[in-house]
């Protein structure tokens, strides 16, 4: 697992890689829990190197979500391959993220 | 044949059991896609065992206990077995308090970001992700099932 | 407790074994020194399980059989237990041929390179590194037990 | 385990890393086999990098040691660490064997 982070046009753009697990997850939950406590509230975070992500890594997901909702910020997920969306579809999460298929797209709808 | 592998309910021990259950699942000829729903059912189960089932009291995670399971009698057993290639059967072992996760009612995939819980996926997820899953009690021990059928 | 795996008896499958007796050593207190003299006796008892206990005649080697392990019953059980971080029990239990490998003779080390044998190193290295061997023959399996005493 | 070859001054010098287990020496034994299969026959193998060996490694180690013995030829080790001495002491292939604490020495000693 691992965590590449940088802003783009004040958006701050997350690449995940690898896998999370629950022993990654915590991991994941600190690094990016950091950047919303900073003030930060627009948030891209792209899937397309993220080969796998258990129930704890929804945990994380879910977490962010709240904490960026409750500071009236933006989250856009993109580059989630089919293994991945069938998770987030089965668990209702294509409902609550704001899912894009490329990083150009979700970095367009969230500079509206 | 059966593949088995017995350690202790840590997170330190989860990608040994996950290398097993992904290793039996490819040689049981499972595509990429059946290998990653069993690998993500077999998780969900265990990180359950590692986290609960020898919690102290219910819903404590062990990280509140003294003892790391390392040392007292906290072990998990996975087995896995390819049945004539036709299907994986894993079964996961563990000697903490009775618990049937075939109980737990569904969570709402419906509400929205507010009102959704964190947590309460996993069993729902494993639930989704084989084929059939059975819970049985036996003695001092919580046998669970999980079943996934290789596509013709 | 216990740390156990059971996969076919294959060379593919070592590395996982020795994976868990290297695990087992050191959590049990071993230092380097002792981890390595167990990882070694290890890897002889474990190959030859692999190499002879199920070859179809004796002193051939597996590669002549037609059906590779896994898909016939052969299996290899590993059994790692610390008692109380003073001594590493190991014991690894086939259903191959009997064979009892504290019955061969030590090979003569003190011949030329031209008179030695190629080979027959393997039990007397597990002999030296380990501080007892046991072999018992219990219905159809051979079960080798290996201690090694922690160093106080 | 990974196996390194370099000529120098005619002494074919080779590098092992790593660990010979049952797995990996019948590729060590391949390819040192045809180095001398070409007809070389002045042979240092340093073990420095070397973090394990077990029987399959020392059959390896025999089976060289006979071919360059039959082809009148050279063969020297260094760099043993300790816990590989031991093994080759057990085994009593510190007899067989011209062993050398350094590469320097032993290059000296087959150049001579
Ligand atoms: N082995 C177990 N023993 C006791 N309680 C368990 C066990 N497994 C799960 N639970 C309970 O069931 C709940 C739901 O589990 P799960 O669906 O995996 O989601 P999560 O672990 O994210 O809460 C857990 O929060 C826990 O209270
Ligand atoms: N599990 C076994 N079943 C049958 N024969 C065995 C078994 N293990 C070892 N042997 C026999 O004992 C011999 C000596 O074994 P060992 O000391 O490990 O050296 P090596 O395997 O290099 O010959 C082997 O060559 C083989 O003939």
């Amino acid at each position: 697992m691992s965590i590449k982070h940088e802003v783009l046009n004040g958006i701050d753009l997350t690449f995940l890689s690898g896998r999370i697990d629950a022993q990654s997850a915590p991991g994941v939950n600190e690094e990016i829990g950091k950047i919303i406590d900073e003030g930060r509230n627009k948030m891209l975070i792209n899937f397309k190197d993220l080969e796998y992500i258990s129930s704890a890594g929804l945990r994380v997901l879910i977490t962010i979500a709240k904490k960026l909702k409750a500071s009236s910020g933006a989250l856009a997920l993109c580059g989630l391959d089919t293994k991945i969306y069938e998770v987030f579809d089965v668990s209702g999460f294509t409902a609550i993220f704001k899912i894009y298929d490329t990083q150009e797209e979700a970095l367009a709808a969230l500079g509206d | 044949m059966d593949k088995t592998l017995t350690l202790p309910a840590t997170l330190d021990n989860l990608e040994s059991f996950m290398a097993l259950g992904r290793d039996a699942a490819v040689s049981c000829g499972m595509d990429d896609g059946a290998v990653h729903q069993v690998e993500l059912a077999l998780e969900e189960v265990l990180v359950n065992v590692i986290n609960y089932a020898y919690a102290s009291s219910p819903d404590q995670a062990p990280e509140q206990d003294q003892t790391p399971a390392q040392e007292t009698d906290q072990p998990v057993e996975l087995c896995c077995t390819c049945e004539d290639d036709h299907s994986l059967t894993i079964t996961i072992t563990d000697r903490g308090k009775a618990f049937d996760p075939l109980d737990k009612p569904d969570p709402d995939t419906n509400l929205s970001v507010e009102d959704r819980a964190i947590g309460g996926l996993g069993i729902f997820l494993a639930k989704h992700m084989m084929d059939k899953i059975t819970y049985e009690r036996r003695r001092d021990k919580n046998i669970l099932t999980l079943v996934k059928n290789n596509k013709e």
